[in-house]
């Protein structure tokens, strides 16, 4: 039982323990959460699967944890934006599963949302489809596409409220709302903090439902890169 | 102009005014630049329908294209998540996509995403814009870096789907997607006929209109 | 206190604070009147987490609950469509689901959107909860109208769901859904053994724990 | 290729042919396209299979055109909120597919989201299963589902920008955002219509690339039921 959701990174990255799966938002490292990933470079789990679009950047965001030899496996679309991915993979270090990111977002939010796989004619007839399932529906082929789930979600949002309720940022919002959606347990870091009924029923984007728990970024992506916010 | 930027201007001809367009990495980006930005509707699937470019000084690093470049936001613009962003690319909801390709072939297949003996570790939205998009526009060089054909027989690098580009435009000629084969439509300056035989070895058929118009 | 209420008043004694709730139409609308509504969290499929009760002054027709009755909006409530209210309901996001019952049976089966020999034309978001909240609670009156058991041996109604039901309440008793079978755990007001007996089909057993007390 | 978007009910309603798909918003009246439902009774499509949740009430919203005998199938989840459409299926005049709410809601996205298909545990071993495809995925029973689509969609959104972008009011959201996404044309009928600019990027709940139309509300459900507002 949740009462309080705002906690302290160093304390609640605790939940994630070694062979976890963890999703982890954000486009390359616009709406990723920094903060946290920060906070796992100092924690001690290990062997993990990590399902994000990307491993961030060489040595930055996700690429921290690489360079740690803390991934088992990576889940996502666009690995070629850290090429040091690239050489853990080949000297057997990383396993490596890809995914059109349309089939990848698709596979988080069926996660979140009990569906138990999809069709979808993405990647039909491509390298990325061998070995899956198809079927012919009205008389066009669809490759079967099963969801993916986490244990562990480490999600940034813009504005969260002490319900938990979120809000997002531009095109930082990305896979973090389908992410908040599909793991057991659902860490939002955020930029500001605000009172329940500040944010607009209307325009909350994750509901309070989803987030287990809330933490204020330090670690923010400016023009400069990353750097640590003052507060 | 360059020829990467009369290729993008060509392709900008093809587009309907009020259409939403996604513009691949590269030379589609160039696309852009001949656009009237009121009368066109730029979506990049990393959650933004209403991209515009943006000056150096109201850069958000926050606020970014699918090349992860810097962009602005277009009055009456929406941002969505990624799930939201794909169905309207697989869900048929994008006019036009542009793209680049690493060799197109006889038979309209694309291979844009792996290159054999490379590591094969990102496809990014490349798959999903080509089953999604209601037309498919290809934007490339006619021959690669290395002087041979990208327009060939049947591709060699891994195709990217199994549907069909519907026009294919390099600094050469423009191509379209006609009846099960590609039609050479239109030379692009100076060009001639041979000069596409000879860096070609898809196989295309000469329009008509063409063959009339040089008669 | 009508015999309702007491079922509504016991089934808010199952609920621990700051768990989801979904509540159906019935008996289950009463619950709400048994929680401390800061403490709770109210969903309803059509769309809104953030239940309140309105006071007739207030009333917004654009702002209804699933069984189409107006409510009220709490502070940190959010709207959101169908598709996402029911991925909350059966990705497992619902602590709890109350839903009242034409028939509950040994199995632990629940029949409540359909009577045979009735047109089949509804069924609402019912087969959803019952698959998809984590927890189960059923709320009825022990018998039909007609005097007839609805806790009975198998469902002769059309189920709803193959999941069990994890806890059912009625006026005379409280049953856990436990290794297997229901286990009358609690006896309600002045009920005996042998009323809920001569008023139930259904096979189940008396917890140990109510036959020492009773002992 | 539309520019002006904003249209009049009457004429956009011609849009509805003899025979085709609709699918119509609303959760009973609340979020129900009233006006253009209206502007259909005096249109003369027919043989109309409809999409909605339910048929509206008895001589309300579509049940309006259930007594015209316009409709040749509905497709729904709830159609008891009209008691009079028991009596039209029983005479055989009617067609009905009854969907559980969270299957119907899902197929409507998956329709828009070009899913060819989808497994839910909703209605395994009932008799809304009966006669489908089922799938067992990792060691649980998943019945298999399709998209639905739709040749016109009427809903009603709250406001509408001039370029087509939509927000919803409170719980008349409902399906609206869905049905808008997944039909070729979409006659959105809107309470406001505001300058471009004046809806918040971040708060827009349907992009205007899937709006062909606006028509602005002419009746209302208000608590004395609905009624013409006052213009």
């Amino acid at each position: 039982m949740v009462i309080n959701k705002i906690s302290i990174a160093e304390q609640v990255i605790t939940k994630v323990q070694t062979g976890d799966t963890l999703m982890v938002g954000g486009f390359g490292l616009v709406g990723s959460p920094l903060t946290l990933i920060d906070a796992l470079t100092h924690h001690d789990a290990a062997d993990l699967t990590i399902i994000s679009n990307n491993v961030g950047e060489a040595g930055k965001g996700l690429g921290l944890l690489l360079r740690q030899d803390r991934l088992k496996k990576a889940v996502g679309s666009y690995f070629t934006s850290n090429r040091e991915v690239a050489k853990w993979y080949n000297e057997g270090l990383l396993e490596l599963e890809l995914l059109p990111q349309g089939t990848f977002s698709e596979a988080i939010r069926a996660g979140g949302a009990g569906i138990g796989g999809f069709y979808t004619k993405t990647a039909v007839g491509t390298d990325l489809a061998a070995g899956k399932e198809t079927k012919l529906i009205d008389g066009e082929t669809y490759v079967l596409e099963k969801p993916l789930k986490a244990n562990v979600a480490l999600v940034r949002a813009w504005k969260a409220d002490t319900k938990g309720n979120l809000i997002y940022y531009k095109t930082a919002r990305n896979f973090n709302p389908l992410m908040a959606s599909a793991a057991d347990y659902v860490i939002a870091e955020v930029d500001e903090i605000v009172d329940e009924g500040n944010l607009s029923p209307e325009e909350i984007v994750t509901p309070h439902l989803y987030v287990d728990a809330i933490v204020e970024s330090r670690l923010i992506l400016t023009r400069e890169g990353v750097v640590e916010r003052d507060i | 102009m360059t020829s990467k930027e009369r290729i993008a201007k060509k392709a900008a001809e093809q587009l309907v005014p009020h259409s939403i367009i996604n513009l691949g990495i590269g030379i589609p980006t160039l696309v852009a630049n001949y656009l009237d930005k009121d009368a066109y509707y730029l979506h990049t699937e990393n959650g933004l329908l209403g991209v515009t470019s943006v000056a150096e000084e109201d850069v958000d690093p926050l606020l970014v294209n699918a090349g992860k470049l810097p962009v602005g936001e277009a009055t009456g613009a929406s941002y969505f998540h990624s799930a939201d962003s794909f169905s309207m690319i697989r869900g048929g909801h994008i006019d036009v996509a542009i793209l680049g390709a690493l060799q197109v072939d006889s038979k309209g297949m694309v291979a844009n995403w792996a290159i054999p003996g490379k590591d094969i570790i990102g496809v990014g939205g490349a798959m999903d814009l080509l089953v999604g998009a209601k037309k498919i526009i290809i934007t490339t060089n006619h021959v690669a870096k290395d002087g041979t054909p990208k327009f060939v027989e049947e591709c060699t690098y891994p195709v990217t789907s199994t549907r069909q580009a519907d026009i294919l435009i390099t600094e050469l000629a423009v191509f379209q997607w006609k009846n099960g084969r590609y039609e050479l439509t239109e030379l692009m300056g100076d060009t001639n006929l041979k000069d596409v035989e000879e860096n070609t070895t898809a196989f295309y058929k000469v329009s008509e209109q063409l063959l009339e118009k040089r008669r």
